[in-house]
């Protein structure tokens, strides 16, 4: 596929947005794309079947790596296409591209809908959003108002299904105190909702967001607060710029480590992947 | 006993004005069906309400730019990672436009509901914490389950008047070829209750017989069958060819305005007919064929 | 990573004794697991309850001979043009089994409605006039449309807790290519906990791979994969061979009594291995082989 | 196919009971289930869209014989596979066959389901029952008390959707006192029901029954009491053989014309069809 070097996407409209982050430093022999594709693959196991949406060329690759990597068991699900296992020579920027049918098998879009509604099947959701909020919460729909925003965004396709659906892996990449908020102004993607009181009395099935990645770090779940904490600074990335780019307050707990930066081996899969460069721009 | 009718003749007979629910499908940059959109653009006809698949494009967003469009119930717009939808955006936040605010859950299974006939359909648990309901009462509601006595959120069937779909083939009686990814295609035809469908190309049914399996739209469902090809473009039509950047980039920066949207509309749609539209598109569509591969249409079933 | 087991491994590690509830696939004379079922009876699995599609034959009539149902959910148990389902007749007739009367509409959105997490399903209209709902409250009951305020008849979900599935082709990680019709297989897949499948052919991944549209059953639903060449016998295998009226026959005379079925589950089931079975079978499987034509597996899609 | 010479197909499990039609006339070139074909074949119209279930080789040939003649463009779903126009050579016994896939398309069972349910799509809908009622009503479940019968039906499959779906065209094999009853001791597929009073009231979007066509008759429905009566009797038969096969009172209108024997023309495309001679026997 000749489409040229298109820049990585950011999640879900959120591209028209300024990314405040620092220009990759030159001294980093890989991009944060691509490091955050190995944060996001550690976290899948060989038992997974996990699904993505829109705009999904970095879990894409994560699936692809971790595949390639210690899960080869994991089943990946590109949205859109509904194919499964998508074999990615190259990874695309669209979750509905017809290259993606190089794959397993594909089933069609009405059975993944099912499935996340059943519940038991789909074990990782990767999501995002215009804004997320301290517990996890993501909103793909509007900023400010819902009936007059200041910024209407595209709409929340499938995240509503994070209440159902297994442990929700949360990646963007803008880290802004636009993006990471108190409390999201319209709930699109449920996480922990308000709290431990909401979020026991709702009773949801689905085990709520477990892993927060982007540009600068990679977050958790605090398991008594519910609200995100720190767990590794990106190689070159300083607390006090995390603090700064997070609209709340984030829980350290000192000392943080550094994200284990890509090895060699990891990266070389990735390029092999991501032979249009999807990864590389930022 | 044929249905083929020129892009004009289908969208003339088929579509009143002020069309109380329209669908169109495709899904994000891919199989949208462009011709009739510009079409339904070039005879401006309004549009009650729009519904778009879970994920609308240019589909949506060029319908909007062209203000016909009063309401719009969808799960989104966009350009996945080109951008924002530059008419929806703008028509939100400016408050010219309704917005049925849905998920990809409702609008799935509310085309099933609608398709069945069904009264409503009930969403699973969990969705109600989000706040689309909260935002859309016309779509969704509660109410018992008499199984468990337990309340649950349930989703008004969907039922199109009107459906703009996008084939590969099809016979000139309707029976259609889906190529690649079907979205949620199949469900809109089978749950609107006049289907025009654009398609690559016309075979003959002898040609459509050899793969019964694969095809997924009958042909009684379908009123008219308008052979465009190129018609999907700028966005992809699965087993032709892929999305056109250059094109969407340039639609994505002149409707940042409304100013620019109409330029664009007088350039590309309003001002050209569809003849013209695609003998321009033409050395981007060579381009963008896809390579070589097995038949994109399935083959399966008996002969004869 | 394989999922490939011996018929007998399958239903010892994954059918429990007295299972709650278990799915047949297939329809009328086609498509029935029958190595699957064999096996039950070899094991004496007992079921709680037994679920067919729209339309069971042998494949529930052969469990119920053998005196192994409790109580069967169904549209329709029969022969089609061959005649009653004796043990089926025999065993309600006498009282000895419970029927939770069903309709097609029922199973179908019954087993969407399962796979989708559903709570229930509302029904079409009309659907309230017949006696099925009212005297099988289990399955169907009223709720309220809050749209309108009107009663709707609605149905319970559908979720097996084990299926057994027929399959043309699988790969040994579960995915599965079913020829031919589909029936309602691939939504008793999307709606059971436990999938187990018996195939005609085991072939790689890649196989399958050429044609990922068509490919119906993905491996994640699948925890077993039996490969048993002629394993429909004697019903058909869509795209392997035609059912066998000769053997079908043999079936519906012995069944007419208790004592003639027990003797054709000895002579053809408990005192035979499923080598020793198909053994048999294979000169009538031989003249059944469906004549040339296309493939019967669609091929579509995306090479690589 | 090589299956060789299977009998004709009574409706739904009813082959086990005896047919106390006489023997066929010896001086008639045809059979009575050709005959049936060619009275099921006028029915049907240029833009119907017909849907058949269980052992359907006759409303198979019946749609056939209607395209190839005065309905071109009549379109029939064999219920099972859902094929779309099958092209029948040969007309099969069982509505599930891998043959019926020579068609012109195919859709899933759950599509033609959700038509169903619909209701403003399927204009056609082939019926039959044990029992059958001075009402049209039909009955596939159970004669005498459901909890306990005198004899189980096989089930009513897609009958109770009678009540939604455009005209009902009843066909039996066995037209008897046992069979054609004052009321069905189980109402599985509805007709009109108890009668003028409850069928306006219970507001069906369906049209009714609106053909009854057996080995001996042609019947069809009084407009005023919604009751079955006589339109022709099959040359050969008599009047009251007619009225003492049939366990209710049956509506007739002297003078009673005589069904139009199929004509070499029909009979010439029928046998083409049905090479197998499925339509032979009876």
């Amino acid at each position: 596929m000749a489409r040229g070097q298109a820049p990585f996407p950011a999640r879900d409209g959120a591209g028209e947005r300024a990314v405040t982050v620092a220009p990759e430093p030159s001294e980093l022999a890989w991009s944060r794309s691509e490091l955050m594709a190995v944060e996001l693959a550690a976290h899948l196991r060989d038992d997974d079947v996990a699904v993505m949406g829109t705009a999904s060329a970095l879990p894409q690759a994560a699936c692809r790596l971790a595949q390639l990597t210690h899960a080869p068991g994991l089943w990946y699900i590109a949205g859109g296409t509904c194919s499964v296992n998508p074999h990615l020579a190259p990874v695309v920027p669209s979750c509905c591209d017809f290259d993606l049918l190089r794959a397993d098998t594909a089933i069609p879009l009405a059975d993944v809908v099912l499935l996340e509604g059943r519940g038991d099947v789909l074990t990782v959701f990767f999501a995002g959003g215009l804004q997320i909020d301290a517990y996890g919460n993501c909103n793909l729909v509007a900023v400010g108002e819902w009936s007059r925003p200041s910024l209407r965004g595209p709409g929340t396709v499938g995240l509503p299904f994070l209440s159902r659906v297994g442990r929700v892996l949360i990646y963007t990449m803008s880290h802004t105190r636009r993006t990471f908020v108190e409390r999201v102004d319209f709930l699109s993607g449920p996480g922990f909702l308000g709290g431990p009181a909401e979020w026991a009395s709702a009773g949801l099935s689905g085990g709520g967001p477990a892993l927060v990645v982007t540009p600068l770090c990679t977050m958790g779940f605090d398991p008594g607060s519910l609200r995100m904490r720190l767990v590794t600074v990106h190689p070159g990335v300083d607390i006090d710029e995390v603090r700064d780019a997070t609209g709340f307050d984030l829980l350290v707990e000192d000392p943080v480590p550094v994200t284990a930066a890509p090895t060699p081996a990891q990266l070389s899969i990735l390029r092999d992947l991501d032979s249009d460069g999807l990864l590389k721009g930022v | 006993m044929s249905k083929l009718l020129s892009l004009s003749d289908a969208v003339e007979r088929y579509v009143p004005d002020h069309v109380r629910m329209l669908a169109v499908g495709g899904m994000h940059l891919h199989n949208n069906p462009m011709a009739l959109v510009r079409e339904i653009v070039r005879q401006q006809r309004t549009i009650g309400r729009l519904l778009t698949s879970p994920c609308g494009a240019l589909n949506a967003d060029l319908l909007i730019g062209a203000g016909l469009v009063d309401e719009i119930a969808t799960s989104y717009v966009g350009f996945e990672h080109l951008g924002l939808a530059p008419c929806f955006r703008r028509a939100v936040e400016a408050g010219s436009i309704r917005v049925l605010e849905c998920d990809e859950a409702y609008i799935t299974h509310g085309l099933y509901a609608g398709a069945g006939g069904l009264a409503f359909i009930p969403l699973p648990a969990g969705l109600e914490v989000s706040d689309i309901p909260k935002v859309n009462q016309v779509s969704y509601a509660t109410t018992t389950d008499p199984f468990t006595g337990r309340e649950v959120l349930v989703g008004a069937p969907l039922c199109p008047d009107v459906a703009l779909l996008h084939a590969y083939q099809a016979d000139e009686r309707g029976n259609a070829v889906l190529a690649g990814a079907h979205f949620v295609d199949r469900l809109m035809a089978l749950a609107s209750r006049t289907v025009l469908l654009q398609v690559e190309q016309v075979v003959p049914t002898e040609e459509i017989a050899r793969h019964p399996v694969g095809t997924t739209i009958p042909g009684f469902l379908v009123q008219a069958v308008v052979e465009v090809a190129g018609g999907c473009h700028p966005t992809a039509s699965h087993g032709a060819y892929d999305y056109d950047e250059q094109q969407l980039g340039l639609y994505l920066s002149m409707a940042r305005s409304a100013e620019g949207v109409g330029e664009y509309l007088e350039r590309h749609v309003t001002g050209v007919t569809e003849e013209e539209y695609l003998e321009k598109a033409s050395p981007r569509l060579a381009e963008l064929r896809y390579g070589e591969g097995p038949s994109p249409v399935p083959s399966s079933g008996r002969s004869g």
